[in-house]
């Protein structure tokens, strides 16, 4: 039962999955794959977690080494930025899909393009 | 012949920048080089090696190789001859020179090398060559030109995929050095890799089941290179499948089938069968003269196959000497459609008339060329056809002589309706100012005429190449005496036919002239007594010619058809991709947990 | 001094920023810098750990025999875009920051680490597939793109798990069964999207068919090699492929599928993306054989593909369909690319088939010989329709400007006239690209023995851990 | 449909995370640190004799920040971060690229509000304050130069909301440029004086004080200028269209 951090972390994978599959609206696709990159940095600081361990930072409370893996966190720090700069872009994206066909409904854009071809 | 290659390989190039000075530069260089070729490869001794660009040994000249590369180079020769003419009505004149030198030179290296990757590339340096001249004729050659590369490509990849089967079992790409080992080998694989490498030969020179391009690529092609596709490329075809059928001990390879031919070549044999019969009556429909003789090709085709397949005695002498006539006939009779095609300007049969008046010598040579396809003495078609009967008959393959027998009945009808509709009847008003080809159009329609009638007279010399292409291969070889043939059956001295028929031809031509001439009527007064005709061509009376025969056939399966419904289907296919392609990310998701699907249900 | 690879052009971009259109003058030079630099300063069998940390802890760069003629040629191809291409304000920039990061994903020998770079060139490929209005088809790429990228991050962090450690030649001391496959799931999965190789690779279409002379050229033809590059080090040289039978009959079924789909198109554009398709998937099929002579031949196959479709692409992008009557040196181009990736002989692409079929039929595998036989002929059909049109095309365009000519006598003046301009660069370059795929046709040596030492090197694992161990401990 | 689809899809993902990846990972907690790398990372002796760390009192080390995951990422890892300001570097000129594409010109105006305008005027110096000492102190406490950086570009977002007037300038894009080329530089001088790229080539001083850690204070300086100027620049393409 210690798992279930990690269980939490996948339960939310799976909802992005299916916020991905299930939404039409691209708006909700993109926060479906914010939401999986969120569920990823969730499960990858679970995986540097030691029993009883501190934040890795040397301090007047925490002189001496008892701490978590900070490597995960490191690696965790450089995945949300990087999540950052796909969230921006896929919204400008976005705004261009909107300003073309005046939806972020698949099905709409999808008449709106068969008229056109 | 190394210095050959070479020189065609730099002729190309040359023949391209020497056209640009003046249009008629290009045919003049390819036809220097074809006579240097004819005189070289004359005189080379059989069984000499060369290398190639430093590769060893992988030139070889056999016997089979001459002599093909002999019917090349005369073909090549006419054709270079008169296109010093016709050129001026080329399309893209120097891109067509240097191309139909490349042509040649592909062409060549393939009859010169018996390494089969290297053959590979020849033939489809030819291929290609070819191609992209295929689309400077008429509207439809565009679309042409896809069968051609498809139909090609298919007969090539089975070539190479045999290819490299025989690599993967002997470890070499030497034809020779292969076929003595391949008779220990397991019966499927045998059946395959030969199917494979004649699946090349089948392609190219139109046999069933892959005849179908001939149609649309020769019927549209350039005029002149009709000319070279139906008497040169297509006998490209011919030579893979002679030189497999040859140098593979086919007889000790598969089972005996039916008296003395065994099961493989039966196959083939029947392939041939079916080749005549859709060539003979598909000509027989055609109202385009080019598209006529194209199918005409497929059924000539049909014959040299069977003549081939036979692999004894006489029918593979047959079959080889049908492969000259075939080319000198087809050269012959597609320079005088092109002749007709450059003063009049159209291939459909229902469009001309009685121009025997104004091009006579084009009417002789055409006329030549379809005594020589109809297989009638003293013209050296009737030689070829003979042996094959002859094989035929003394094997007792009754049904296979039926067929090859109602082609030869068909080839009477189907030559016909181009001279009676061409040549024959009376000239149309639109016609009235055309005149006799040019000197030097001629001048190879001349000398095709006088090869097929000497050849048809003193076959010897040919038959000398025939022979010597047997022995190479260990057959026993066609016997022959001065101009006496002999077979199992009899023999035949084409020398006293000839002499026969001229006596006929003579009093013939005697009492044509004694007796007294018909009056000319003009065309239309015969069916409407001088009413006023909106559409002359309807009455013309080439139009539905042969509607008696036409009628008995009438809604016949296609296979052209048929091939265009298989792309459609895999249009089809292609269409589901697109839709899929078309969808959001949200479907992608969904093949991406198909595939993770897989990955874990199909245990690593 | 490797790291002058990454850190040049990384520089040149960040100090390009203010000046909209400074990018472009730079990438050529960058690209030129970093050529001259591998071909005269660095050479094979180098490590440089960045920071002087060991390579077990911080981040090891590694320079061998395999990464060494990958690195030439995406810069020798970057080159070559950043002549052809017409590149409008920033994109520059961002081409210089791509420059960076195909470098460094084929320099690098950390796991985490080519995870950065896999995103950086993810995140540029997302805006450059959305060049010329596409932003449609660059979101659905963004989508999946980002699921393939996170999977990618799983599988790092497990190797970290697995092994304590992110560099690659440390973990490869996984060898426990279980743990394998799976974390080489994660990264299958990406790369099957990436290099979009059928079920995974539908992004591709819709993302290279926009008619930008940078897209197609960027994504398919610098990032694929680099990605290829990629999958043979994590697949060949360190883990096992997992399944390699399914990963070739994926691939096969792409080829098959991709070709059909492209002989469906009735626009260039499309065709030539599924083309493209079908030719990577050749090359991850003949890579899941895991065999020294069919993976150089992969490699040359890689080769031809990338550079005859580099020529396709740009002169699709300036020519649209529009026909050769006025640019016969594009159509030469053109029409020798094409005759390569159809495989006639005295192309490249010949060589590509040659040495392919030869390797697959000495390990008696049939299937893969008789499906690139087959796809073959397809694309032989739909590409020398093409060629034939594009050739052939003089009668109409006549016809066109006479009309418009006509028109504008009439004073009909809003007719727009068509354009056949191939700016100088481009033509150049498509011509000496057509002309090395003829060089490569007639002496196939220049690239096969190469292609055979990547293929030797890569499928040994023990030089590149020495390499590593040597510089570490 | 749709909805059963998507389960089913989501459900082929966590039956493989669940039934094949979860079983080879350790369980929570449960981890060995020792066989990992970031073992010698948090005591500072990969390159060195393992001796423990002891705040205010360790001195010279290989590597002096108190925070060990900055330490990671500004020296142990730094590729990764020069990595990191490249993606989030080439999002900023993706968004700015395909804003400036964007046919409708129209710029998002807010409704002024004068306490805002007023009340912003007092918390911007702080809120600025707040995100340099965030990436100042990125050695010693928490944060760095990406939080810091974002915090500035909060301030500037709030000048934004409170005034329709400003825009921000090129003096943003200098910034940046000198930022980023900074960064690079540095690691470049890492390569001119130790002769390998980013290293830390200036003395690491005593492990919790201001002074320490070498590069890192400098390389989280620059990041923050850098993340700052770019996420300015994102909102402000956004919003000019």
């Amino acid at each position: 039962m210690s798992n279930i951090i990690y269980y939490v972390s996948f339960i939310i994978l799976g909802i992005g999955i299916y916020g991905i599959v299930s939404q039409k609206n691209l708006f909700k696709q993109l926060i479906s794959l914010s939401i999986i990159d969120t569920a990823v940095n969730i499960f990858i600081v679970a995986l540097g977690y030691v029993e009883w361990g501190e934040a890795p930072i040397y301090s007047t409370i925490t002189p001496v080494a008892n701490f978590v893996d900070p490597l995960p966190q490191a690696l965790v720090l450089t995945a949300i930025v990087i999540g950052v700069g796909i969230l921006a872009l896929g919204s400008v994206l976005l705004v261009h899909i909107n300003e073309k066909y005046g939806s972020l409904d698949p099905d709409e854009i999808r008449d709106t393009r068969e008229v056109v071809e | 012949m190394q210095s050959l290659l070479l020189y065609l390989a730099i002729g190309a190039l040359v023949g391209y920048f020497l056209s640009m000075i003046n249009k008629r530069l290009g045919p003049i260089v390819l036809l220097a080089l074809s006579l240097y070729g004819l005189f070289t490869l004359w005189n080379m001794p059989i069984g000499s090696v060369e290398d190639l660009f430093g590769f060893e040994d992988i030139l070889q000249f056999t016997a089979l190789s001459k002599y093909f590369s002999i019917i090349t180079l005369i073909v090549f020769s006419c054709y270079a001859f008169f296109n010093i003419v016709w050129i001026s009505k080329a399309k893209r004149p120097y891109a067509f020179s240097a191309l139909s030198i490349l042509t040649l030179f592909g062409t060549l290296g393939v009859f010169l090398t018996p390494h089969l990757i290297a053959l590979y590339i020849f033939w489809e340096v030819a291929v290609v060559a070819s191609l992209f001249i295929v689309p400077m004729g008429k509207e439809e050659s565009k679309k042409a030109t896809i069968w051609y590369i498809v139909i090609s490509s298919i007969g090539s990849y089975m070539f190479l995929y045999g290819t490299f089967l025989l690599y993967s079992k002997f470890g070499t790409f030497n034809l020779f050095e292969i076929s003595g080992d391949i008779a220990s080998e397991g019966t499927g694989f045998k059946w395959l890799v030969s199917l494979l490498l004649l699946g090349a030969g089948v392609a190219k020179s139109g046999i069933f089941p892959l005849h179908v391009w001939l149609r649309n690529v020769h019927g549209n092609a350039p005029d002149t290179f009709s000319a070279v596709l139906s008497g040169q490329l297509v006998k490209m075809g011919s030579y893979i499948i002679a030189l497999f059928l040859g140098a593979f001990p086919i007889a000790t390879m598969f089972s005996q089938f039916y008296a003395g031919v065994n099961i493989f070549s039966y196959v083939l044999i029947w392939l041939g069968n079916i080749s005549i019969l859709i060539g003979t009556f598909m000509a027989i429909k055609q109202n385009d003269m080019k598209m006529l003789m194209a199918y005409s090709t497929v059924a000539n085709g049909g014959y040299i196959l069977i003549g081939l397949a036979l692999l004894d005695q006489v029918g593979f002498a047959g079959g080889l000497f049908h492969v000259i006539n075939h080319a000198l006939a087809a050269t012959m009779i597609f320079l005088s459609f092109a002749a007709v095609v450059y003063r009049t300007g159209t291939t459909k049969i229902d469009e001309m008339g009685g121009l025997i008046f104004k091009m006579p010598v084009t009417f002789v040579t055409y006329l030549v060329g379809i005594i020589s396809i109809a297989g009638i003495p003293p013209t050296s078609g009737f030689v070829s056809k003979w042996m094959i009967f002859q094989s035929l008959i003394s094997k007792g393959m009754f049904v296979t002589a039926m067929f090859t027998f109602v082609g030869s009945i068909g080839s009477f009808l189907y030559v016909f309706r181009p001279l009676a509709g061409v040549f024959l009847g009376q000239l149309k008003r639109k016609d009235k100012d055309v005149k006799e080809a040019p000197m030097i159009m001629l001048l190879p329609m001349i000398i095709l005429v006088a090869l097929t009638i000497l050849w048809g007279v003193f076959p010897q010399q040919v038959l000398v190449w025939v022979t010597d292409v047997q022995r190479q291969f260990g057959m026993e070889p066609f016997k022959f005496d001065g101009t006496v043939l002999y077979s199992n059956l009899g023999h035949w001295d084409s020398w006293t036919v000839f002499v026969m028929f001229m006596v006929g031809f003579i009093i013939a031509a005697v009492i044509y002239i004694l007796m007294p001439k018909g009056k000319k009527i003009p065309l239309d007064d015969q069916y409407t007594s001088g009413e006023f005709l909106h559409n002359f061509d309807l009455y013309h009376y080439a139009t539905k010619y042969y509607a008696f025969l036409e009628r008995e056939y009438e809604g016949h399966p296609s296979f052209e058809d048929w091939y265009t419904s298989i792309v459609n289907v895999l249009k089809a296919i292609g269409k589901g991709v697109d839709y899929l392609v078309r969808r959001t990310a949200s479907a992608y998701t969904f093949w991406m947990a198909l595939v993770l699907a897989l990955l874990l249900w199909v245990r690593w | 001094m490797i790291a002058l690879l990454i850190a040049v052009p990384l520089v040149f971009a960040f100090a390009s920023i203010p000046h909209e259109r400074l990018g472009r003058y730079f990438l050529p030079f960058v690209a030129m810098f970093n050529l001259v630099c591998l071909f005269f300063f660095m050479h094979p069998e180098q490590i440089l750990e960045v920071g002087k940390w060991p390579a077990a802890y911080g981040i090891a760069l590694v320079l061998d025999n395999v990464s060494y003629p990958f690195l030439i040629f995406v810069n020798f191809l970057i080159l070559m875009m950043s002549l052809s291409a017409t590149l409008e304000n920033r994109y520059g920039t961002l081409l210089l920051v791509l420059t960076a990061a195909v470098n460094g994903i084929m320099l690098t020998g950390d796991f985490f680490n080519s995870f950065v770079f896999l995103e950086i060139i993810s995140v540029i490929a997302y805006i450059v597939a959305a060049h010329k209005d596409n932003a449609l088809g660059a979101f659905k790429y963004l989508i999946f793109g980002g699921i393939g990228g996170t999977m990618y991050l799983l599988g790092a962090v497990s190797v970290y798990v697995k092994s304590g450690t992110l560099n690659m030649a440390y973990a490869s001391f996984i060898t426990d069964p279980m743990v394998v496959p799976t974390i080489c799931i994660f990264f299958l999965i990406t790369f099957l999207v990436e290099l979009k190789v059928l079920p995974l690779g539908l992004w591709a279409p819709d993302v290279y068919s926009n008619g930008s002379s940078v897209t197609p050229i960027a994504l398919g033809s610098i990032v694929t090699v680099s990605l290829v590059y990629l999958f043979s080090r994590i697949f060949l040289n360190i883990f096992d492929l997992p399944n390699p039978q399914l990963v070739g009959i994926l691939a096969m079924v792409s080829i098959i599928f991709s070709e059909l789909g492209a002989l469906k198109q009735k626009g260039l554009g499309r065709a030539l993306s599924f083309a493209t398709i079908s030719g990577v998937s050749t090359v991850v099929a003949a890579l899941s054989m895991r065999e020294s002579e069919i993976t150089s031949a992969a490699y040359f196959y890689l080769f031809n593909d990338v550079v005859s479709k580099f020529i396709l692409f740009t002169l699709f992008a300036y020519l649209g369909e529009r026909g050769f009557k006025s640019n016969k040196t594009a159509g030469i181009a053109f029409t020798f690319a094409s005759l390569s990736v159809v495989g006639f002989p005295m192309f490249a692409g010949f060589w590509a088939k040659y040495y392919l079929l030869k390797a697959l039929f000495q390990v008696n595998s049939y299937a893969l010989p008789a499906i690139i036989l087959i796809a073959a002929v397809i694309e032989a059909g739909y590409l020398i329709k093409w060629n034939v049109e594009l050739w052939y095309k003089e009668e109409d365009r006549e016809k066109d400007r006479e009309d418009v000519e006509a028109e504008k006598a009439e004073g009909v003046e809003e007719v727009e006239e068509v354009e056949d301009f191939v700016p100088f660069g481009a033509q150049v370059v498509t011509l000496l690209l057509a002309l090395t795929l003829v060089v490569v046709g007639f002496m196939p040596g220049l690239i096969h023995d190469q292609t055979m030492s990547i293929a030797n090197h890569v499928l040994d694992f023990r030089p590149y851990l020495d390499l590593i161990l040597k510089g570490g401990m | 449909m749709r909805r059963v689809w998507a389960i089913l899809v989501a459900g082929v993902f966590l039956y493989f995370l669940v039934g094949q990846f979860l079983p080879i990972i350790p369980t929570f907690g449960n981890v060995d640190l020792f066989a990992r790398v970031a073992f010698d990372i948090i005591n500072k002796s990969t390159t060195t004799n393992y001796n423990a760390v002891e705040f205010k009192k360790s001195k010279d080390l290989e590597d002096g920040s108190a925070n060990v995951v900055t330490s990671i990422v500004v020296n142990y890892r730094s590729f990764d971060t020069l990595g990191e300001v490249s993606v989030l570097f080439c999002a900023a000129i993706g968004v700015g690229i395909l804003a400036s594409m964007l046919k409708s010109k129209k710029r998002i105006e807010f409704e002024e509000h004068k306490v805002l305008r007023i009340s912003t005027g007092i918390v911007l110096p702080l809120i600025l304050l707040f995100g340099a000492y965030i990436f100042i102190h990125g050695h010693l406490s928490p944060g760095g130069g990406f939080p810091g950086g974002t915090t500035i570009a909060l301030g500037v977002l709030l000048l934004m909301l409170s005034n329709n007037e400003f825009k921000v300038t090129n003096v943003a894009k200098y910034v940046e440029q000198s930022a980023g080329a900074g960064y690079v530089v540095i690691g470049l001088m890492g390569m001119a004086i130790g002769g390998v790229f980013l290293m830390n080539f200036l003395p690491t001083g005593v492990v919790g004080n201001l002074f320490s850690a070498g590069v890192v204070p400098i390389v989280y300086t620059f990041i923050g200028f850098k993340v700052g100027a770019e996420l300015s620049n994102v909102i402000s393409d956004l919003r000019e269209g």
